[in-house]
């Protein structure tokens, strides 16, 4: 594939490189990018790729439409959620996406030691912290419960950054914890136990997040989201084929202790989006009431 | 150096009835003026806005009927915001003047804690945030604490200086007369230091506002910010502007609020410094 | 030197005051400060203006530098009618803590109206150092007037105006609040400087051994609304000091004839009917006691109750 | 955010005695006692976590703070952030003082657009900063414009409104002698109304100087904008704990050293003024 | 009534003021402001006490309110030695703008040192109408402070003492701000309360002419550090007024004897190599033209130069 950058169209000019600026979360889901970036998949496409860290998906979303990304990373609810309000945002391509595996996932639902709480649906009526209200954690969280027969309608929510989870947990503040990794792994070291991995239960192979710009970008510059697009599946496909370089790569940009780092699951960074689990939680959306009608995914997926 | 005072009752004059009228309508011209012509201005510009962003002023105003008046809000995430920005407030209160004027009184007790003081005082609260968290859950009683948290600084140090400067002759003349004990606390050193007290209370209620929002990033269901917050993560940017509106709403209803209060408790202090600013030459 | 404010050399008034009237009008209240105030002062005269408190003789005096418009009637100076602070004036106000500015030192505060006047740089250092050296105060040009006891601050004041060279100098009881020893010190310093300069002053005071002692005349205003009651010509010889011309007895006359004016002025305004005013007052408006209330002076004798 | 202290206007203390040496005290005996105050927190901070009150994994004792500490020091990445942060403080802060003093000085000199603005001042003062986040983003993305615009906003209060009391606050006395020597407008904005105003400008920027180091650091923690907010988002997310309360310190350490850098400015600025002097003479 | 202080009728000494010596240790230097003052005052007594300025008169008032600690000696009031301020001493300040909450009415300023002592309510409306009244302040019971003139906060200030009902009362220089008609006034009022009240009184000046009018005895204090040069008594008929007393020659006599005492004192102190001190300091410390310095005075009458 090195040698296929030939096809090259006149915006590059006289060998110019384009810059191009990437809003990502300084989290484990991202390390393909900064793999891909250290690996000079990205310089190939003639692509020189700045990373922004962002807060989180709705920076991302106002940052890319505000202009100031030309592509960013966030999760797919968000996505829809944008859509929903009619924000031009149109994923490029696969972000991150859960193993699929219950066991051996990147997230989960911990209790303390001595829960009570046995399986995820124990979860019913219980307070279980997550990162965002209204997201892909609790919408993910709401449908295991229901698929272990568990009554998801009565759960209180407590917001609480991810960081700050596994304290919560074991200092029993609150029932339990939809964490992923680090944190994930964290929890466990302390003695949490898993009681759900949602991601990987609610929906099969779930796509998580996705690289995504605005539609304005994605067709009055085609050809740069095309270049960025193939730089970034060449890197999912690397990191997903070399983990113990993406795990090398998270000392670059976070401050995960080396010892953890080499101890946690990563996110799966399959190839392609999986329409079929966004369509799924696009409708899980509208019946837990968090967009009010009912989206064709097909809009916002490439 | 005798005091002279302006306060001289006079004769009317003829055209005062109409004078009256002249200036109550140019105050009128003066408060609403410039603040009608801004929303206008907001108005007209935003009238046919392409931007996401930033929706039309129109748009705004007629949404935030149903946001917040219409519905639960008032009372789901207006009041509770509002209970433990006062509750914090008025912890801030009572830590903040009953160490300032424990702290101003004593030259060491003040030297020793200083620079520990100066320190907490300059770490941003949201940082702390996780701190509080830590000791204090992450219920009410963590927002409170971090509301707390930011009010308290300015109304301690505002309270130290004005009990330093408690006037010497003033406490020689406590001592003259026996005024010791919760006497002397509230006549002279409470009372001395009010002016600056309440300047420290002013900035305190500003922070308090901004933290009552910060504390609702974490951890919370319900709250103004908690509503702002929510909003914007979900791109219901005319909602989220009401929310700002509303923000700048109680803030300023709060400050006048304060403003009031002010005025009743330091109307001595206006009326003195009135008085040195205009004729008194000493 | 003559009672009519016409100086001798025939060169006419250098300051005419004409049917002055002054009304301040507030929010609901209106005071008729001053009611009537005609006279003029010669050029190179030096005329005290003396009167009760509350009399209006600030008033007066803001009038003339231009700081108030009048309500009605005019200030002529040199033949023009006062709009705003006519060049040429000088004044020296009662507060010269507040009057000096404490940013700058000694030097800079009498040099700063130099420099608006665009006088070249040595010209104003020469003008600062003579004035300075006039009020004893030439080795103390680099400090700050805050580190500078009263009296030397007025003097400082007293520097800055002489150094303007104005063609008249009004001052507003510059003295009241300096001590007995070196309020006589600076009366033997304006009457020095004014015999060096042959500038016109207006001294206005509510001291009436001050007036005397000082003054060529001596004006006597009533108590508010305000007209001049008395105009009395000082015919003390030119060369004045503290003890031998205090103690003369032609000073005691004058100055017996001048405080029974100002006992009747206590008592006399331009408005009869407002006589009793003054005591009917609430509290809070000006005092009954800032040393002329009609109730305590009566059984004073000019002697005793004139000097501080 | 407007944690500060705020000793009010300086020469609002109108009736305080000018000279007294209040609580200045032997310096050295001062300082030490400060010192021993710090060491007192720093133990307290060591102790608690060690015996347990608190479980070390989330509030490390002092000892490992100070290692994470040093090793911070050691890395360049720390230092930009550094930079990055003192360069969003500074550069908003001088825009703010900037701003603050012409419009001050605008508004105060013009009686009629200051009884104009006055109430549209009052209604946008208390609307907190926080608030505008969404539209920093909108405008800025997450970058130093971001940040600028909050601190900025913050700060530019905190000196207008110094800046209107400091002009407002002219010596009738002192207006009427430069009236009296016939000064020129110019010469009496530079000579009278500028140092008139100076102390309370001082003050001003000493409190927006605090107020802009929170708020840059807050941004960055929000927005995402480089700086010691970031690395701290960073630490946190990345459950490195230490480092986290090492950067904490850091911007408390920042914070202290901003607030003593304003106090030495305004000593050496307004030698003449009572507030400074009288702690020379005794 | 007599230079003793020992009270005729045999009570004792209401004040032992023994071998009292104050100095005050600054930073780097220390000044020995009061050298050894001996005197006692009996219970009914008004003594006033004079001396140049910076004798040390507010320092030895000041230890004998037991607001300052002596360094060696002892202050014997009723027969106890004073630790702190004692109970049933009232002292009036100076400086009356600062010792008047401002944030109280008048009635509440004279009232709270009464709340303090736990008095009745009706006791305590009674005793603050009373002495409000007394001095002639009956009018503005709820008028704060700065409302009022200089000379009505003065009042308030010792209606405030009156109404505390003290054995002793002590003044230090209560009247040194006031403009000379509202002085004259006070030093009645002061001479009438004293008279209706049989408080001792303890009354610091530094004006002769005040002390000889006031007291039945004056100390003359020599100027720093500082001891007792002179107590004179002052054997002036106890009905006194300003026009008749002060005009009568005995007057003139006693001025005169305590005047020559003050000139003495101020070349004369407990240190005679101090003399010169005064004069060599720096501008900014204690000015050197306040009313005393040693190079005007000289040429100076008694009549003349002592007047405030
Ligand atoms: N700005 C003002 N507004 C209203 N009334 C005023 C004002 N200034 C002075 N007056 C009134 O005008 C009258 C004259 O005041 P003015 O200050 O001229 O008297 P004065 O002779 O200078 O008194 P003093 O000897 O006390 O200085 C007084 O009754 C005073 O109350
Ligand atoms: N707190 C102090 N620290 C050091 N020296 C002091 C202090 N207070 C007074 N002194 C010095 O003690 C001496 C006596 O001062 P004091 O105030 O008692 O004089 P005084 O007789 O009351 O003077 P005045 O008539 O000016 O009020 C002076 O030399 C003064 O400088
Ligand atoms: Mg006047
Ligand atoms: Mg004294």
């Amino acid at each position: 594939a090195c040698g296929s950058s030939s096809d090259d169209t006149p915006s590059g000019g006289s060998g110019g490189l384009d810059k191009v600026k990437v809003g990502a979360i300084p989290i484990i889901d991202v390390a393909p990018l900064h793999l891909g970036k250290a690996k000079g998949f990205f310089r190939e496409q003639n692509i020189e790729i700045e990373v922004i860290n962002t807060t989180g998906g709705s920076v991302a979303v106002t940052g890319v439409v505000s202009g100031q990304f030309d592509f960013a990373f966030g999760n797919v609810v968000s996505l829809i959620q944008a859509h929903s309000q009619n924000i031009p945002v149109k994923a490029v391509t696969v972000g991150n996406a859960s193993t699929g595996k219950p066991g051996e996932d990147f997230g989960g639902v911990v209790v303390p030691p001595d829960s009570p709480i046995k399986d995820a649906a124990g979860l019913a009526g219980k307070n279980i912290a997550i990162n965002n209200l209204n997201n892909i954690t609790d919408t993910t969280t709401r449908a295991s419960i229901r698929k272990a027969g568990g009554d998801a309608s009565n759960i209180k929510w407590t917001e609480l950054p991810f960081p700050e989870m596994p304290a919560a947990v074991m200092s029993k503040r609150v029932d339990a914890a939809m964490v992923v990794e680090p944190f994930f792994t964290i929890a466990q070291n302390q003695g949490a136990r898993v009681v759900a991995y949602n991601f990987a239960e609610a929906i099969p192979n779930m796509t998580v997040a996705a690289y995504f710009a605005t539609e304005q970008t994605i067709s009055q510059k085609a050809d740069l989201t095309g270049r960025f697009k193939t730089a970034m599946d060449k890197s999912l496909k690397y990191a997903q084929e070399h983990p113990d370089e993406a795990r090398q790569v998270l000392q670059t940009y976070t401050k995960i202790d080396p010892a953890v780092a080499a101890k946690i699951v990563l996110p799966a960074w399959p190839a392609e989006i999986n329409r079929e689990s966004v369509q799924t939680l696009a409708d899980l959306m509208v019946s837990d009431g968090l967009i009010k009608e009912k989206v064709d995914v097909a809009d916002i997926l490439p | 150096m005798s005091a002279h005072s302006t306060v001289r009752p006079g004769r009317r004059s003829p055209g005062a009835a109409v004078g009256t009228v002249a200036r109550v309508l140019r105050w009128i011209a003066a408060v609403l003026g410039l603040p009608v012509a801004l929303l206008a201005l907001w108005w007209v510009l935003s009238a046919d806005s392409e931007t996401f962003y930033l929706p039309p002023l129109a748009e705004i105003l007629a949404a935030f009927d149903d946001v917040w008046l219409r519905s639960d809000r008032l009372r789901a995430d207006v009041l509770p915001s509002l209970l433990r920005l006062s509750a914090g407030f008025g912890l801030a209160v009572v830590l903040g003047v009953g160490l300032g004027v424990l702290i101003g009184s004593f030259r060491r007790v003040r030297a020793f804690c200083e620079p520990v003081l100066e320190f907490l005082r300059a770490v941003p609260p949201p940082v702390l945030v996780p701190v509080l968290m830590l000791f204090a859950g992450f219920g009410n009683t963590m927002k409170v604490l971090v509301v707390l948290s930011g009010c308290v600084w300015p109304i301690l140090l505002n309270t130290v200086e004005g009990v330093r400067a408690v006037d010497e002759v003033l406490t020689d003349t406590c001592r003259c007369y026996g005024i010791r004990g919760p006497a002397r606390l509230w006549h002279l050193v409470v009372r001395s230091a009010s002016p600056q007290i309440v300047t420290g209370l002013r900035q305190a209620l500003s922070v308090g506002i901004i933290l009552m929002v910060i504390s609702e990033m974490f951890a919370a269901n319900n709250g103004l910010g908690f509503s702002i917050i929510q909003f914007q993560r979900t791109f219901a940017v005319t909602n989220m502007w009401t929310g700002i509106l509303l923000l700048g709403l109680l803030g300023f209803l709060l400050a006048v609020l304060l403003r009031l209060f002010e005025r009743r408790a330091l109307h001595w202090y206006s009326g003195l410094r009135q008085f040195q600013r205009n004729d008194g030459h000493r | 030197m003559n009672a009519t404010g016409i100086s001798p050399d025939g060169a006419g008034p250098l300051l005419d005051v004409r049917a002055l009237r002054k009304v301040y009008t507030g929010r609901n209240r209106s005071v008729e400060a001053v009611r009537d105030l005609t006279f003029s002062v010669g050029a190179g005269d030096l005329v005290c203006v003396v009167g009760p408190s509350g009399a209006g003789k600030t008033t007066l005096l803001r009038c003339i530098a231009g700081l108030l418009a009048p309500t009605s009637g005019e200030v002529v100076l040199e033949g023009a009618a006062v709009q705003g602070p006519p060049p040429g004036m000088a004044v020296v106000f009662q507060e010269y803590g507040r009057s000096l500015f404490p940013w700058m030192t000694v030097q800079q505060n009498v040099e700063l109206p130099l420099k608006q006047k665009k006088l070249p740089r040595a010209r104003r250092l020469e003008l600062v150092r003579n004035s300075l050296d006039a009020v004893g105060l030439g080795d103390v040009p680099a400090a700050y007037p805050w580190q500078l006891s009263g009296g030397m601050q007025q003097r400082v004041a007293l520097a800055r105006a002489v150094a303007y060279e104005p063609h008249i100098l009004l001052m507003d009881e510059p003295f009241a609040a300096v001590d007995a020893q070196t309020r006589a010190d600076l009366e033997d310093l304006v009457r020095s400087l004014w015999q060096r300069l042959g500038v016109t002053i207006l001294f206005v005071t509510h001291d009436i051994d001050e007036a005397v002692y000082l003054g060529q005349r001596v004006l006597v205003l009533s108590s508010s609304p305000t007209v001049v009651l008395d105009d009395v010509a000082i015919d003390l010889p030119a060369e004045r000091d503290q003890l031998g011309t205090r103690s003369s007895a032609r000073f005691a006359e004058l100055r017996a004839q001048v405080f029974g004016q100002v006992q009747r002025a206590k008592h006399q305004s331009g408005a009869p009917d407002h006589q009793s005013g003054a005591q009917g007052q609430p509290a809070g408006s000006r005092p009954a006691d800032t040393g002329t209330g009609p109730e305590t002076t009566e059984d004073r004798q000019p002697t005793d109750a004139g000097s501080r | 955010m407007t944690p500060a202290a705020t000793v009010p206007p300086p020469a609002a203390t109108a009736p305080v005695p000018a000279g007294r040496s209040g609580g200045t005290g032997p310096r050295g005996g001062n300082a030490l006692l400060g010192l021993l105050g710090f060491a007192t927190f720093l133990a307290v901070l060591e102790v608690v976590p060690r015996s347990g009150l608190v479980s070390a994994n989330y509030l490390p004792p002092t000892s490992r703070i100070a290692g994470a500490l040093a090793e911070l020091l050691g890395e360049g990445r720390f230092w930009t952030a550094v930079a990055d942060t003192l360069r969003g403080w500074f550069l908003g802060l001088a825009i703010a003082v900037a701003l603050g003093v012409v419009v001050g000085f605008v508004l105060g000199t013009v009686p009629v657009l200051r009884e104009f603005t006055a109430s549209t001042i009052e209604f946008l003062r208390p609307i907190p900063s926080v608030a505008l986040i969404p539209l920093a983003v909108l405008l800025f993305g997450s970058e130093l414009g971001s940040v600028l615009l909050l601190v900025v906003y913050a700060a530019f209060w905190q000196v207008l409104v110094q800046v209107l009391y400091g002009v407002r606050d002219v010596d009738p006395v002192a207006r009427d002698t430069a009236y009296t020597f016939g000064l020129s407008r110019w010469t009496r904005i530079r000579h009278l109304l500028w140092p008139t105003a100076l102390p309370y400008l001082l003050t001003g920027i000493r409190l927006a100087a605090a107020v802009a180091l929170i708020l840059a650091i807050t941004a960055e923690l929000i927005i995402g904008a480089p700086g010691l907010g970031n690395e701290i988002n960073r630490a946190q997310s990345g459950g490195a704990v230490d480092s986290m309360y090492a950067l904490i310190i850091v911007t408390g350490l920042l914070g202290v050293a901003v607030n003593g850098l304003a106090r030495r400015l305004e000593r050496a600025v307004l030698s003449w003024h009572p507030s400074v002097r009288g702690e020379e003479t005794p």
